[in-house]
């Protein structure tokens, strides 16, 4: 297919469509309100669905509903809007169905602001909602891989029956880029939906979508249902990629989304001075690629974490290293985006620290 | 000799967990028979809600989802636009739809879902043990209402047909009752109306069922069904208040503005 | 001669058969069913006019009524359409 | 090769359009390219402006704090963007609509009357496509022929405004190439 | 020689952010001038919504908050319990106010929270750059409805003074509009009246104005006024929907119910 | 006073009217609503305010509301009911607003059920909602430690303006202790809210209660704000409490709430055996008390965190004590309580490890 | 000395009330104690149950999973939770309303038959009353002092169930410390 | 005499005051001002009948209107509860 110079936002309703997905639920937030624009052009030509819900939590639901119907469904939201969610995702989880969040991420906390962020990583990687339950977590790093990791999303949400988050922060969704669709792995290759579609109990046993437990044992099974998911994703589905690490650098640098991509430009920059910097890129923020984190910190010595706010990523960097290895870090907030200099400049203060 | 009345075959043999006189029983069996009836049992899809029905989905043998508290409609919404072939109905009380679900039944009936709602109006939060419904009477004592529901702190009971019907949306909103065998006969009817328009794909259809808790209003089965006659019925008068054959009616019911000379 | 059944076992002893029943021929059990509850049952079974009005309000299908078709009923409770 | 350029004007100036051909005509001879919009507060009312980035190479960041050209269409854009302006970079100014400039040095000044230049071609409207026929012009970032395309393909729906603002394009061009810069 | 028209004291210099000719500008200035006249500045506290009008609180020389989008009645009931010798208003759009926000206003509504709500209904979501709304109008194109919006698919527009009417709670509800000076006035006098009523602890209060987007309609402010006289004005009738001194007249726009017989 | 015999959640409704709150809104949900069966008595007793919302969302912007008028208020729910309140709990933090928000915890995901669960830790101490905020987390064991810290909630959720949640675990707010109330410091040592308060603006400038900085650097200031709070916390408001650490102790058992007094009785039978243990029961779970961990742990060796959850805290107790010292984990799920019994063979089996 | 106890039966036998009875005693005996009621699934229907812990020491854990007594008042419990005594603990039955008995040979067993008694009393409703006066009379948790000072204050509003409700307690603390346990 | 004063910067240019006026004495200024906008001004201030038609449209607060108090106003505007 030949590549198309698109929106990230664009790109990714497009995704969702190439990926065979025909439903769309959603309420329009900046900076992500192009996915519902775009979509209510696109899913009628496609005999798709698109409803503009009438708040995040109709939104949310909806995809509840469509979702326990064995159908490929997603929404789209920003921060506020995807705490608003965090009730109805914990039941998703719980009643082990699968959809596609995406959550185009501005500042905060509360209404913030509207310009890129990084600051909801700890919702989307310990869970907003309550309960013991987890997100597949995809970080996109351009609007390419926000288009791969849509069509991905799907993949892994029937494959594991769990909700799959897509953490974008606003830049993703705003810049556009050339893209291409690769044609998605066949319908008929997503499980079968059989055993718990709620399509009409023809010729089968009900199929009932729940996550209420009265019996604690029974719950407690469920919750073991899930953990056992979270740990095969611990070997199977941990995704990154790493920038400069073959040249001895002296300093590892953890960045996800936009923010890994300036760090690039620094690691650029500061190669011209003579300087070696490498880069570790989670792709998956859950699960976290704690191991290859440990194996180049240990052998690097230093690392920092370079986010798009006050510091969250960087704890489970610190957790992945231990306590030998010191863990800096660099963060704006509030929508800011560290232009490549200031990155230079924090990673060169962080050498000299 | 032949067997008049049976249980319906869309439920099964489960004993409910209901207390002893509740009409959920009642209006269960109603939903189960014009399943039978109308031979949807296997494209039928039920939203359950939480409140004492939660586990509504344990009587029946077809498909269910379970909504979170007051979601069913968005659940029933999203449910239904994707599988359009499926016939999808909500169970819900009042506490979830009257309560913290207002927003979603008022939005998936202006958008005209089709879908079907049945709604049981108990005037009170029956699962959580009692506490004070929008629903519930002026002088209602309830667990949060220790000195009786006060009107002027905390409003009268919300009427959900009243609210809906003045949408302008076509629909087909009805209250009815099973404090008398009469009204549950006319209720059945009511929901096999209700889930018809929805078999000819033609409007949102919503069905309150006013419903007794013996349990928490603290009164024994038979003498909650007269509670309800007595202080329910009159605040809930029954009827049909929409019907997409009546839209016209339902439109003039709006009430009417007072400078028309702007309005042109 | 139509007749009603109660399934002593489903019965939660609510009495709304009872109250419904405009022959006055249900009553509670002195005994108690597994559940533990004072189940209906039929006192004067011969006056039955299998109205199934204990039925209709019965909420734990604990009731089924037999009878000949031909049986006058109060209701025409599952053929609405003819109304 | 990496060329980095903002535009910025007013809402309504044409902006993001510009951005958006010149990220088009990058991805047609095959180069990477990244189109980023403001979408700020600022929005509304106030300045709008885009950046785009046409290179050889994977782009790394594609937010450039300070690119080495910035286009500004109207008086804010001047006084908010200026200093931006990467040193030996370019900053063009619309001169029709400011009769300001900036107290920079190093930086090469391209002064062009771009709404005048529209306006005497047949559509003050087109100002935008002169500001971008200057910035090619000038800097090559992509070649002339693939904006004469986009023009076509922009107006496909509108056929008789196509003439008008290649016109228009190719004049800015032309001014790209040939006026010198004033390094003040 | 005096000053017959001027800014209200209650607002500051500062210039709003709006765009040309948007109508939200006229209704502050109305607000403004209610709370010079009724001399309750100092005692007033203001909400403000998420949407266009989220910076609202720039404008005042009053105290304000800034509600979550649609949350704006749920945070005007605490502070005004808290403390109920403040006067409390709360502003908002349509988005917030009949989309997101429905469940807040219908409750606050119903328990006759003493509060004030001005509702902008400018039929689209105006900050967020034009989409659709629960109030635009059949055939309404925005960025979410780029085919116009489809009343089979997405209902009809949402008419709040309506719903709100049917609640039995006292309260008083009003439709005004802005697009006529002599409307702005009579829009002045719904204000000041369901200030005074919140002054005098009597009821909520509700008026809803109708109000033009000259940037996400695409239409100049100009002719954005005929659109809305032409377009808004036959479906959102003008008009005081409930008045606490006619209660019993709104009690009588309950629709009646088919079988009266079974009400007592 | 004399001591009451009161259960958990009604003893958290005095509590707040012994602080002095006079303002409370709430939603029912089990097993915390007897606090507003409690209080909807109680508040009119007192001239105080008691809303029964209409949801949780209503309950929690009420709080928003009566918050940013400088007045006591608190709120109280359980699980699914406290991820409802993520979205406005991130903007009252935004706006540095003091609010109580209490989570008397249930199982979980989802619906999940009414039994007592520790399995909201993480959304409690990572925050629910979007954005760069934070909770200060009192964890009470006890129902006069509930009444305590209910207490000291408001006196620190004003100190700091910033929400204060306390977590309890079902069991907390269903049994009943005896319980005293000692008087709270009066109202007049609470700070002033002059500066803040949306009071009228009275012969002051006006008083905007809002977390919405358009400008980007103006928020990013406002997360500084947030931050530098955040690590006088780490300073001067870490409580823990202790048990058998000086018996030289072979294991560290970590655990909070009703599991910590379940530990406690494990410990005391494993002593009768002649195996000591030692705990340390954190009382903040933000900010946690890494560094007492960390000092004991080193100490003992060995450690164990013990929860009624699938595993959350045991993450925080792995980063306290770094890669050296390896964290083992017992737990119960699904509103599962662990008998001590339990708890003892769990710990046996660590020992043996 | 701990003493940890539950009461057993459906709702309405009045089994979460004598559980606070108790631990009030023990409270107004300067003891530490701790209630718990059963507010689980089984709620509604099924069994109720509430366990009471009254110690000298600091109550520790508050759950009991394996009292050292159990009393229950109908057969559902006893089938429920007789496994779960302590070894060499107690278990009281309700013999008024339940036909069977436990096969567990490691307990003591004490019958009472606590209907009946309350029903030769006056009123079948304090059977209650009954089982905690045989707990009592066994184990001396408390005193009984405590325990008729608390049946005054409960029933202070209706003061003629008073003494009814002393007279059962009280034949029930006989029971407790005359019959004979059977231990099977 | 009756009179109006456009605050000129803080006009946004919209037209509503100059659709308002009955007397047709609005205009739109050639010139822009701060804000880039064609500013609102008198054409014909003679004819200026006071009527503050206008100012009550202006969404911008731009609008003074200068008069006796004796003027005729077409709507009582600040006095409402005369009416
Ligand atoms: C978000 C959330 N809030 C609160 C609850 C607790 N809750 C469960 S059911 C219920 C009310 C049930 O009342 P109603 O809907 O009237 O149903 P009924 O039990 O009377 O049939 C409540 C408040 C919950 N489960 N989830
Ligand atoms: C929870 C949440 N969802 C969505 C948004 C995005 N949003 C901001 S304003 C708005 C709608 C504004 O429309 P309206 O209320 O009609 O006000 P207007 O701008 O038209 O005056 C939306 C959807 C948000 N800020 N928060
Ligand atoms: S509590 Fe009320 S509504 Fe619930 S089952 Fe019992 S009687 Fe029915
Ligand atoms: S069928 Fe009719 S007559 Fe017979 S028992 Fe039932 S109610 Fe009575
Ligand atoms: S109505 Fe049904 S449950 Fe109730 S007493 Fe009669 S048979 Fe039993
Ligand atoms: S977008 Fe619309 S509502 Fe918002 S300021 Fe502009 S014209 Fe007004
Ligand atoms: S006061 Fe009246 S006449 Fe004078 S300019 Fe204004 S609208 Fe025209
Ligand atoms: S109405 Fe006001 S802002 Fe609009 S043109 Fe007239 S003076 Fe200017
Ligand atoms: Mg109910
Ligand atoms: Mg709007």
């Amino acid at each position: 297919m030949a590549k198309k110079l698109m929106k990230g936002n664009e790109a990714i309703g497009e995704a969702a469509i190439q990926a065979g997905c025909r439903n769309y639920f959603a309420y329009p937030i900046t900076p992500q309100s192009e996915v519902a624009e775009y979509l209510s052009r696109r899913m009628p030509e496609v005999q798709g669905h698109f409803v503009q819900a009438e708040s995040e939590l109709g939104a949310a639901n909806m995809v509840f509903g469509a979702a326990a119907t064995g159908e490929l469904v997603f929404t789209t939201s920003s921060s506020p809007g995807v705490s608003l969610m965090s009730e109805t995702i914990s039941y998703i989880a719980g009643a082990q169905l699968p959809a596609v969040f995406v959550n185009i991420v501005r500042g905060g906390p509360g209404l913030g602001g509207i310009l890129p962020a990084q600051s909801d990583y700890f919702q989307a990687t310990k869970g907003g909602g309550h309960g013991d339950y987890r997100l597949l977590v995809l970080a996109p790093a351009t609007v390419q891989e926000a288009v791969d990791l849509t069509m991905l999303a799907f993949q892994l949400a029937f494959k594991y029956r769990n909700p799959v988050m897509i953490l974008g922060d606003g830049m993703i969704g705003q810049m556009m880029e050339p893209v291409e669709f690769k044609p998605p792995p066949p319908a008929a290759d997503l499980p079968s939906v059989e055993t718990w579609a709620t399509t009409g109990a023809k010729g089968r046993k009900c199929n009932i979508a729940h996550s209420l437990f009265l019996d604690p044992e029974a719950l407690e099974k469920n919750n073991h249902v899930l953990a056992a998911k979270y740990k095969v994703w611990q070997k199977d589905e941990i995704r990154f990629a790493t920038y400069n690490l073959d040249n001895n650098p002296r300093l590892l640098i953890v960045a996800y989304g936009t923010m890994a991509r300036i760090c690039s430009t620094a690691i650029d920059e500061l190669k011209q001075k003579g300087v070696e910097v490498g880069l570790i890129r989670p792709i998956t923020l859950y699960p976290f690629p704690a191991a290859a984190i440990l194996q180049h910190a240990k052998k690097i010595g230093k690392v920092i974490s370079v986010e798009m706010s006050m510091g969250q990523m960087v704890e489970d960097v610190q957790a992945a290293v231990g306590h030998d290895i010191h863990v800096g870090f660099f963060g704006r907030a509030g929508g800011i985006i560290p232009s490549p200099d200031e990155v230079v400049q924090a990673l060169e203060a962080e050498l000299r620290a | 000799m032949t067997t008049l009345f049976a249980p319906p075959v869309s439920m099964n043999e489960r004993a409910t967990h209901y207390c002893p006189g509740c009409t959920h029983g009642v209006i269960h069996r109603l939903v189960g028979e014009t399943i039978d009836e109308l031979g949807i049992a296997e494209r039928t899809v039920g939203i359950a809600p939480v409140g004492c029905s939660v586990l509504i989905y344990n009587y029946y043998n077809i498909d269910f989802q379970e909504a979170p508290h007051g979601r069913a409609p968005a659940l029933a919404t999203g449910a239904k636009r994707a599988r359009p072939d499926l016939m999808v109905f909500t169970y819900q009380g009042d506490g979830d739809l009257a309560s913290i679900g207002t927003n979603e039944i008022v939005h998936a009936a202006n958008r005209g879902e089709k879908i079907t709602t049945v709604f049981v109006n108990n005037a009170i939060y029956g699962m959580t043990g009692g506490q004070m419904a929008p629903t519930s009477m002026p002088g209602q004592v309830t667990t949060t209402s220790p000195r009786g529901r006060d009107p002027a702190l905390a409003g009268f009971p919300m009427r959900m047909c009243e609210l809906l019907s003045t949408l302008r949306t076509p629909a087909y909103i009805v209250r009815a009752s099973v404090h008398t065998p009469q009204l549950a006969v006319q209720t059945k009817q009511a929901i096999r109306r209700a889930f018809q328009l929805q078999m000819e794909n033609r409007c949102f259809s919503f069905v309150e069922v006013l419903s007794t808790c013996p349990t928490n209003w603290g009164i024994p089965p038979v003498k909650a069904l007269r509670w309800l006659q007595d202080n329910m019925l009159p605040y809930y008068p029954l009827g049909v208040f929409k019907d997409p054959d009546q839209q016209e009616r339902a439109d003039r019911q709006v009430p009417t503005p007072w400078r028309d000379n702007d309005a042109k | 001669m139509p007749s009603i059944q109660v399934d002593r076992d489903r019965c939660k002893g609510c009495e709304l058969c009872n109250d419904a029943c405009p022959q006055g021929i249900l009553g509670m059990s002195k005994q108690i069913n597994i559940k533990g509850y004072f189940y209906a049952e039929v006192i004067d079974p011969g006056r039955c006019i299998g109205c199934m009005l204990c039925a209709v309000m019965c909420p734990d299908l604990a009731i089924a009524v037999h009878g000949t078709a031909v049986q006058y009923r109060l209701y025409d409770y599952f053929q609405p359409e003819q109304r | 090769m990496q060329n980095e350029v903002m535009f910025a004007g007013f809402g309504g100036q044409g902006i993001m359009l510009i951005g958006q051909m010149l990220a088009y005509a990058g991805m047609g001879e095959g180069k990477n390219v990244v189109w980023i919009p403001s979408y700020g507060p600022e929005m509304r009312g106030g300045t709008a402006y885009c950046t785009v980035v046409v290179s050889d190479k994977d782009i790394g960041s594609p937010i450039i704090d300070r690119p080495e050209s910035i286009a500004v269409l109207n008086r804010p854009s001047l006084d908010k963007f200026h200093t931006r302006v990467r040193g030996n970079g370019l900053l063009i100014i619309n001169t029709s609509l400011i009769d300001a400039t900036t107290d920079r040095s190093d930086i090469d000044v391209l002064n062009v009357p771009a709404n005048q230049i529209a306006m005497e071609a047949g559509t003050g409207k087109a100002a935008n496509m002169c500001v971008l026929g200057a910035y090619v012009g000038r800097t090559k970032a992509v070649t002339l022929e693939s904006l004469r395309g986009l023009v076509r393909y922009q107006f496909k729906s509108k056929p008789q405004f196509i003439d008008v603002n290649l016109r228009v394009l190719e004049k800015g061009y032309e001014l790209g190439e040939q006026l010198a810069t004033k390094n003040n």
